[in-house]
């Protein structure tokens, strides 16, 4: 698996102690209020530690005002939060500059914004923008829209037998029309881990620029963008312990440049007349009215709650409990695993025979584990593997091996409701 | 807890993995695709009609225990009704899952026209699913559909 | 005045006392953890009272979890409390039904959705969008941008004499090509009261579309999206009271349900295949990602906030502390008022004379008195009065006398370091 | 509280108020526009150049107190500078604003050649625009303008 993650040097946890669920679930207060509670599902959003709740809410209570503009003391502290959470992002990922992230609101945001503002400058009818089978819908319908409204083409990299990226059908598929590759870091659906410095170094092999989608990634492994090399790159912030409403477009500074503004408003601007508007650089000129200044602050504090645990004991952690749980699974009569034949960081989809998925997370949720069940916004995958809906269990830094069991155990107490046990 | 054998019972359990009139009419007066988008579960709705009377009704479709059963149950009760009566079981039904969204006094039966009683009580194993308010959508999948089929066909309807 | 607002039974305060700013600016932590602070900047954004802060962070700790698509009860939990906070706005704006309200960012996002979702869809080259010179950038520069995409014109109905907008010049300037009039409720450099009841009724009459800027309106005055019968209503959570990362755009669910979608993803789509995709009905058809659960339901409690004193008892107190501050300001030698002629509510703009805005901000902020300085993301306007800056002084709910005294005296402090005083 | 007098002493408010070499000259060989967008302040600044060196130089421009007293006082220490000279007062003022961004081990004269230890000390009193951080870019604007104006002329200058 080591070739394919960036390998950082091992951070100790902040208290040097050993990576510790029990430890960790204490600093999150969900659990204290639903006791008994097994949350499996951290890829569709994280629960938030104590430092991320209480530091939002401090935040409000003492150095509140609107950033950019304000002469007064209250304003330029605020201010100076906002800014130290952009560089807080940009050493998180190792990029070059704090100039080269971009607020907003999501993962999805930041890949329509890259659709509409870098898309629509830059692509022309016949282009190409390449894809996969693994995508999540918002990184395929903002392509859809372009392509519809472009005369640009959208084509898909086929996953193989063992539900991972084809990268040879990949390579084959690059082409001079390809402008850009646009993929996902670690699958939603199947914890896949995409072979991404490839991906990156074929598609530049081919002029094309490529974007990748971190939701799933970011949580899980250090990441480095300049290491990677990769041209954008997106994120969410709800998805790796943070508040809702901010996520993360990082660009590499020349390409932000060149891109034109895609929404108008306040604080992207640099001169108004009606007759003509002049932009802000980049950032700014990307981050049109008032931002999201309480997220991106809070974004910053989930990111050194995930520091002081060490991205690469995170890493660690979710592997190895990817790896307890699709052994535990498949030990269970009738339980088959979906995609899970490569790496999996943090996600085991599975199906129960002759149980629906959907009946299965209602079950699961009268045992107090919470799985999701369906086509996590991924249809085209589905499509591909054959199935409707898939259950899919997803671990976070408080989840451990007793969440597993209490997991099998709720596929083993469906299993007894639905008459299946003696079946086999 | 909610007892779960009260969503899943027996009677929903046994529909839900034998589903009665299950495959296509061969030749339908009136169809309808139906699809509920946040799970992806699908059901076509087949219906003859003869002078305004169900005469024969069949479903197709991927789906959880809850809808293939709902689904199911319904096309045993609308065999054969006319379209008011088909109309009054769907009021019934309606109440029956969402706990009474459509009126109707009592939690039970509002409303039954005399002679439906059996069809009713036939129902009932469907109301456990109105304490899980996820799942209300999988319950009334089927019947919104066999609704659009009748009313004009080929609409393809959906439940979010 | 009352002829320029909406009319609704005085509410009563929740406790049923008298609306003292000095027990209501005790539930604003700020106001503890700052002693001495004179807050006039709500206009830029308001300070947020505990029952936010505290009902945010509660939020975080009991039900959180991601909305629409989860079957266990933590998911479903966070959905109802995210859709009734949908409800929420409806009810707060008197729309007819809830699914008339799309989440956004801000005012600056619901504007651009406008223009680059139903201004791309409806508008053809030679069409005209009609906005003010009071117009804030955000009603601006969105306009301007698709202006130069398609051609289209941006016409400007200018203010009169005393800082108002002219409708007689504003009916002349309506014609057949008017496709829409954008245009704010209450302005943000002036704290002008625009007369929106004639504005809609004058365009409505020609055919055109009016979307009103409610960020300066929502916090100060109850407002009937019914009763104006606008077709698109946008404002900004921050600016009342609730967290940032969250505002509503109200459409008429006519217009909505016509419109295109804007941004792509998770959560606003029916169906997607890589050949086809649909799309939601209104307003998840808008929502495209995961939208900022949290700010919604903050902001939901930040309406209940504003209700529980009255928004009626809220216009009273606004209107009355800007008269206050109109004649203290005025009895200062040497300052100046900045189109002060009509009725304001919670604005006041002003210059002294020999002392630069930007200056006074700073001598201000030294005597612990916050207040803007600068074009206030209005420069268009600034041009048309013919300065570069002015001081703006804005109030809230927890705004009294003692902060206008407190403002007048650091006039007077700024007058004694410029050697101003012994001038007069 | 910090006191406001180490901002605005007499120097600053009496070259706010009367600012020296304002206005156009009538033929420079050197001018550039500056801007600040947070606050709308414009400045232009004109410049002779004559074998290298600035013979004549102007301003003109909406400003504050802080920049309309930053840009007269530099106007004023520039006036017949050679450009190495006018290179080394930038790097000096940029110190004394910003409180040693551009390096410099002390944050009061550094590296300032022999002979423009006056002018040094004429610009002293801008110094104490460093403790106001949301000011420092009214203070710089000019310098920046002026930097612009003589290595190339024309361009627009922008500080935020
Ligand atoms: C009248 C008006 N319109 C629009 C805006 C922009 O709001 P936001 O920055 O929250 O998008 C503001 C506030 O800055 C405003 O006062
Ligand atoms: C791989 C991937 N991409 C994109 C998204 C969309 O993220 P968001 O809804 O936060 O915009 C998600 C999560 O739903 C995801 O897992």
């Amino acid at each position: 698996m080591s070739v394919l993650i960036q390998e950082r040097p091992m951070v100790a946890r902040a208290d040097g102690g050993a990576f510790d669920p029990v430890v960790i679930r204490r600093q999150f207060p969900v659990f204290e209020r639903n006791p008994g509670l097994v949350f499996l599902d951290t890829a569709a959003s994280a629960q938030k530690p104590a430092a991320v709740i209480d530091g939002l809410a401090e935040y409000y209570r003492t150095d509140y005002a609107n950033v950019h503009r304000g002469v007064y003391g209250l304003s330029a502290r605020s201010t100076a939060r906002f800014e130290a959470a952009r560089e807080r992002v940009a050493r998180f990922l190792n990029a070059a500059d704090a100039s080269e992230i971009v607020f907003v609101r999501g993962a999805t945001e930041g890949i329509n914004l890259v659709a509409q503002a870098w898309g629509l400058a830059f692509l022309k009818p016949g282009d190409q923008v390449l894809v996969s089978e693994l995508e999540h819908h918002s990184n395929i319908v903002p392509w859809q829209m372009l392509r519809d409204r472009l005369g640009i083409e959208l084509v898909v990299a086929p996953i193989d037998a063992g539900g991972g990226l084809d990268l040879e059908a990949f390579a084959h598929l690059l082409t001079p029309r390809t402008k850009l590759v646009a993929m996902t870091h670690v699958a939603n659906v199947t914890g896949g881990l995409v072979p991404v410095e490839r991906v990156v170094d074929l598609a530049h092999a081919c002029g094309a620029k490529v974007l990748l989608d971190g939701c799933q990634a970011v949580p899980r492994l250090p990441v480095d963008v300049r290491a990677l090399d990769c041209d954008f790159y997106v994120f969410s912030g709800h998805k790796c312990y943070g508040p809702t409403g901010i996520g993360v477009l990082y660009a590499k500074r020349a390409v932000l440049d060149a891109m034109p503004p895609w929404q108008g408003g306040g604080d992207m601007i640099r001169t108004v007349t009606f007759a003509k508007t002049t932009y802000q650089d980049a950032p700014q000129r990307f981050e049109a009215g008032t931002p999201d200044i309480a997220g991106a602050i809070g974004l910053g504090l989930a990111l050194d709650f995930m520091d002081g645990l060490g991205m690469a004991a995170i890493r660690d952690h979710e592997a190895a409990l990817t790896d307890h749980a699709r052994d535990a699974l498949l030990a269970v009569p009738g339980v088959t695993l979906i995609g899970a034949d490569g790496p999996g960081l943090g996600v085991v989809s599975f199906q129960v025979d002759g149980i629906h998925p959907h009946d299965l997370a209602t079950i699961f949720d009268r045992h107090d584990v919470a799985i999701r069940a369906g086509h996590h916004c991924a249809q085209p995958l589905m499509d591909r593997l054959g199935v409707v809906a898939t259950a899919r269990a997803s671990f976070g830094v408080y989840s451990d091996e007793d969440d597993v069991a209490a997991l099998v155990a709720a596929v083993r107490a469906a299993q007894r409701l639905f008459g299946l046990t003696s079946a086999r | 807890m909610m007892d779960l054998r009260d969503l899943y019972q027996d009677i929903i359990l046994d529909h839900g993995r034998h589903p009665r009139n299950f495959g296509p009419l061969p030749d339908p007066s009136h169809l309808a695709h139906g699809h509920n988008p946040l799970c992806g579960d699908t059901v076509t709705i087949f219906v003859r009609l003869r002078d305004d009377r169900i005469a024969e009704v069949s479903f197709e479709g991927k789906g959880c225990a809850i809808s293939t059963a709902s689904a199911s149950l319904m096309t045993e009760v609308m065999l054969n009704k006319t379209l008011a009566e088909a109309q009054a079981l769907f009021a019934h039904f309606h109440t029956l899952a969402t706990g009474g969204a459509t009126g109707g006094l009592t939690g039970g039966a509002p409303g039954l026209p005399p002679g439906l009683e059996e069809e009713g009580d036939r129902l009932e194993p469907l109301a456990g699913v109105k304490a899980y308010p996820a799942r209300v959508k999988c319950a009334t999948l089927a019947w919104h559909t066999l609704e659009a089929a009748v009313r004009g066909g080929g609409t393809v309807v959906k439940t979010e």
